[in-house]
């Protein structure tokens, strides 16, 4: 190692930090678009406060929690202090081949947010704004470190005879999202006229531009997310996980495109958006470990589960807006367990430590989740009134409106 | 005087204008409304839930006018407007007592 | 034949036209008014500057249909589109002297 | 009851409505509509095609109203309303058979 | 050459390939705010699958065909097998000193569909989508790849006496796009409406913000574009090119401006937004063969042509809603010339050898554009009936709007 | 120094080039989405057309004024040449360790618009377009220069005993930006109906999401900025600048929620929107002296001054629709004392030589922007007319409509 490999390394690692960080907007176009105009503000007041929740909760406990050390290595939990202290040379390879300390936590820090930023997908349109989020900052502050610290902080999902292994997070990141998602769109309850006595009803999004405009940055950051989680600027790795993110994304294009065809007769943009985010999704914990032909089939069937994830939950009762269950939960589930099945890591052992990792990091965010909002619920509240989800969150949460210009239905 | 509201396809305007304007027809205003009738809107399909919107668009056509005239805008609605499908609307005839021009203080039919 | 305007609340139509349907009225249009009247608009801020929109976004309705179904008609409107709080709106009946089905040439009742 | 539906210029709105609640009316109902007469729209270029929008945008005020209110509302619109240039628009005056105010059963002229 | 500079050179490759991606983003933006609201899902629709069927059809067997290997250089089309098969040390400089072997090949596949998406502007409003979809597959799979090899390859137009120079690709990518979008607009003919017995009638873009916000996109990415294309980190040439791109650009926002305002005294963002993209495809084919100044004539004239151009194409009854014909392929051809004329090639022999491969590229694509166009004409048509096209593409094709909350016109 | 690390440099400060180019586009989605749909078109083309004003003319002269070389240092003023002479070397470490020349240009040349571009929010919806197009190349061409030379390009204010500090331009970019747009909002007067008799009125931005991205992209780009403004990928000081950047726009967000909150008891996504930008613009000044605690405290006290500012600007009836002056003034200025105060270079002389540099360059850009906007109102006039303004300013001067499918309120 020298001087200046290390900072090509870590100046890959801070043009992937700046990538994971414009996903945000990506999340906050796509949720808006996804949803009905009349709550524009609303979710976008919460997808821009999100990521500022993000950085500062994990600067203040996140980073902590997540790497508490090798003291802690093969644990559940560890915190040594609060706030970051700069370790010895903090700044040289000593600290970290790849990185420096400063590097190693916002890199750390932007993906953070994006938990609670799946959340707020499938909790649109209903829940209160002040519940959102009271839970956002112990989901991003203290349940996303936690899990996190169990593979990539040394914890015990990392030391199983066979690791567990998820290269950039489809269940550290993603499931972990999508778990919170299913609780809280589950005690929430559908919205108003969703499925009502003559069946279920469509609410469409109110701008299908923003949601392909969202969709695009969320692919355009996950080259930052895939490959900065490389960890160095390897022209080998770094060049491959770009190749399978790409062949992933595009071959969810496919199998959602196809798959809701065959379904619905019909060429449905959000679902080939979705498909697109699956097969990111599903690409994510083994994009190091694909040959092109893989991704193409991982990303392929992460389109075509989406489909029918979305139709599935819909059959349940379970509302979520903008499909972020299916994408991130299925599709995070479904790229876990393709790294027991496909590519270099393939096995019988490795399936059963992905499956170790699914069910604990399940078992945990669903219990975090349902604790917070069920106690939010029982108190507080957390879906706002009957007239102003007819009226529209934007109008009495912020009362403001979204396009004050111009005329729109309802 | 009279004014001849027509509930009419908003595809079918552009003619109908064309056909009344012949006529002497130099005003008339119109605006767009929701219909709900015999005709159904073509159903959409939004990620796998298919649904029906409640309305047709469609175009409402206000007129006030001459008693002479009555009849010939109204034929020019009836040939020009009819598809012979359901959905070509409907005209109304009604009563005006009275009209004014903003402009000048014209009263009456002048105004028209 | 009579026509009926009424001027309800957007929230309302639904059930109204629910209603009137269930008395055989199968036609009817509506579209989005401005009302200027007791009841006045939730107030809106905007960066740190409240104000009042002038008008309160409502739904108006227009049913002709012949003298018999008048009075149902408006029972309904009354009875469904009634909250009890200011801003329930009004109706209004008109007189219509001539009513055309543009489809065919049926004129008069039964081209309702 | 008599119902004063006029066709004013959009940026008159503001002013005629204050003239007319002056004179007590306490309600009236307005919208938007496109108007084909005398004035004719701005035209506009796009990609160096010159072309001129169709139609003029206007407001359409209803006001029904008691027979003593209708000289006064007219001339607030005439006086007011007016620029002397083509395009001020039109007043029509219509019999209004009945009225009744949805919140509670009021009907005739204490509804309005 | 060392480790060093080549994880710095692939680096800059990697990141390049990342603007150009974003690129799609930038066309999906330009071509929905330029076309109407009753269109825009299918044109989003386009656009998003058009980058998935590059990636995939380059991966199968395009870049097999582009890059065939010396063994056919000099020659018109070669290939020797399908998907991608590893070089031995894919992933040192031994495979090239610029880039690993999967750079190579996602940098080259984010290009390829480019093609693709330039025509589906200019055949906007009116086509149908299975054809669409279908001339895509093979112009992108085929039609581009055969071109791209006969300079990028090494092709004849690589090994004439004076060879053919086309830095970026002014007319390896943009004409090639530009000659589909011709054919595609010819064959289709004008949108309904559009030319009348009165005369030409305008058919303004519904979302100006949308067309704007994809320009800039596009010249965001036009770094990577031309930037990548230099094929290593190499601090002067990369930087001279930057210079050369932004400045084109600019010079091709004033030059449209001032020919559009004087043509028709009115100030068209429009006009400006399509003189900067010309000015960025003039300066494609010699962004690293010009000085300042040079870049800014070429781009000033490459913005002026552009205006002419629009009105010309209008005035034969070529109806292209988006410019793309004015834009990538008049901008090409012109860009392509521009370097026999300015710069450090600049001669009487250059010329011939510019004008030989415009010739060539030319013939080629509008047959082969002709060909597939035509015989889709003939059998399942492709152009959407007069009813489709009048309620708009949206609810016929996708049964589905694209602002389904607000009062549009029509 | 070596090929290289001088390589890695170059490749970074490219890399932020780029960067600073997109927040061009997140002004013109800012100030577009917080105006009306009427002035969109024109809103849009003068935020277009400002960054190429930027480019050509920094390249005329701007460069030149900026870095007149150290025969001027110390001084206030210099000029040696017009256009880019290329010097001896220009691509080697030889000219710079961190940067070609031509990396040198363009990296500064992609600030010099910003200025410009911050004006154009204040006097939107009512300033002529030739004349604020006059003045922009003025503002841009000589004063910002001439401004910039003061430190960065060694003038008086870096020669100070204790030099003047300012990293990125708090004071040199964005005050120069605020103090233009103070004069022009002050001289152009309020919009029509903003200030009535009966009181205040809103006159709300007519498309959130817009606005929304707009902040998204600047605060994307400012990452290349603020990052680029190290001069080098200097592992440890870009990593230390990225994380105070990142987290004094968070901490601006809760800032300005907070103020807001308490103030008008709604939750204004716009006051959000506006904290970050002020959290991001205070830590401009001292982004590589700050702790992450120091950054956090200045972006939050950034995003509570903002909340302030902006009514206090409205109090004084000076207009400006999309709070640029509270923004990039005050911030500006708060960002630049803070340097005195927290950080590294603390101390009573610094806060001294801060306040002389505000001070400096206040009464100089005031009085610039004075004597260009006063004459041009006494002369060709700055205002549209009434009717225009009424009317829109897109259909007026460029007879067009942003959204022409749209039924738009007014
Ligand atoms: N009696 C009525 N009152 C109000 N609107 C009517 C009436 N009859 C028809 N309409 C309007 O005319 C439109 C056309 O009705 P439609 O179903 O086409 O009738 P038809 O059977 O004559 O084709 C309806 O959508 C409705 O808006
Ligand atoms: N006389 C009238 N003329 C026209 N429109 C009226 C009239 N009276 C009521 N309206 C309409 O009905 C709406 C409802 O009025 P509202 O204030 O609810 O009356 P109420 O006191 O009966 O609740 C008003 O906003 C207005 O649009
Ligand atoms: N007879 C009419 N029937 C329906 N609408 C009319 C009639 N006369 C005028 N209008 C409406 O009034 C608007 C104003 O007409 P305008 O050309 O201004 O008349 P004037 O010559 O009085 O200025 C027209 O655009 C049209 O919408």
């Amino acid at each position: 190692m020298n001087q200046e490999m290390f900072t090509i390394n870590n100046l890959w690692m801070m043009v992937a930090t700046i990538l994971v960080f414009i996903m945000h907007l990506g999340f906050a176009s796509l949720e808006a678009g996804l949803t009905r105009a009349k709550n524009t503000v609303n979710i976008l007041f919460k997808n821009t406060i999100i990521p500022a929740i993000g950085l500062l909760t994990y600067g203040f406990i996140g980073f902590n929690l997540m790497y508490p050390g090798d003291a802690f290595s093969g644990g559940f939990l560890g915190l040594t202090g609060l706030g970051l202290t700069l370790p010895e040379g903090w700044d040289t390879f000593a600290y970290n081949e790849g990185y420096t300390f400063y590097t190693d936590f916002i890199f750390q820090a932007m993906f953070a947010a994006t938990a609670a930023t799946i959340v707020s997908g499938a909790v649109a349109e209903r829940i209160k704004l002040g519940p959102f989020i009271f839970f956002s900052i112990l989901y991003v502050g203290i349940c996303y470190p936690i899990v996190g610290m169990w593979k990539w902080g040394g914890g015990f999902l990392d030391t199983l005879d066979v690791p567990f292994y998820d290269f950039a997070g489809s269940t550290i990141v993603h499931s972990v999202g999508g778990w919170g998602a299913l609780v809280g769109a589950y005690l929430l309850g559908p919205r108003l006229g969703k499925y009502t006595a003559k069946g279920m009803s469509a609410i469409p999004g109110h701008n299908i531009p923003m949601a392909t405009i969202g969709v695009f940055l969320l692919w355009f950051g996950w080259f930052g997310f895939n490959g900065g989680s490389v960890l160095s600027a390897d022209p080998g790795t770094v060049s491959l996980v770009f190749v399978t993110t790409a062949i992933a994304g595009a071959a969810g294009a496919f199998g959602a495109l196809i798959t809701s065809y065959l379904k619905f007769k019909t060429y449905d943009i959000t679902m080939v958006l979705n498909g697109i985010l699956a097969g990111l999704v599903g690409i994510t914990a083994g994009a190091d470990q694909m040959g092109i032909g893989e991704a193409a089939i991982i990303g392929f069937i992460g389109g075509t589960l989406v489909v029918f994830a979305v139709v599935f939950f819909d059959r349940i009762k379970i509302d979520d807006p903008v499909g972020a269950i299916s994408v991130h939960l299925v599709g995070g589930i479904w790229g876990t367990l393709a790294v027991g099945l496909f590519g270099n890591l393939a096995g019988y052992q490795q399936v059963i430590s992905q499956l170790t990792g699914i069910g604990a990091v399940g078992v945990f965010c669903f219990l975090f989740s349902w604790i917070i909002f069920f106690s939010m619920k029982r108190t507080m509240g957390i879906r706002v009134e009957e007239k102003e989800e007819l009226e529209g969150l934007d109008i009495n949460e912020h009362s403001m409106r979204a396009y004050p210009d111009f005329a729109t239905k309802e | 005087m009279k004014k001849i509201e027509a509930i009419i396809r908003t595809s079918k305007f552009e003619e109908i204008y064309k056909c009344v304007a012949g006529l002497g027809v130099k005003f008339l205003t119109f605006y767009d409304v929701k219909g709900m009738g015999m005709e159904h809107a073509k159903s959409q399909t939004y990620r796998g839930v298919a649904y029906e919107p409640a309305y047709i668009p469609r175009t409402k056509l206000e007129i006030v006018t001459v008693e002479e005239l009555v009849e010939p805008v109204v034929n020019c609605i009836l040939t020009v407007g009819k598809t012979g499908e359901v959905g070509d609307g409907k005209i109304f005839i009604y009563e005006v007592l009275e009209a004014h021009r903003i402009r000048n203080t014209e009263r009456g039919e002048e105004a028209l």
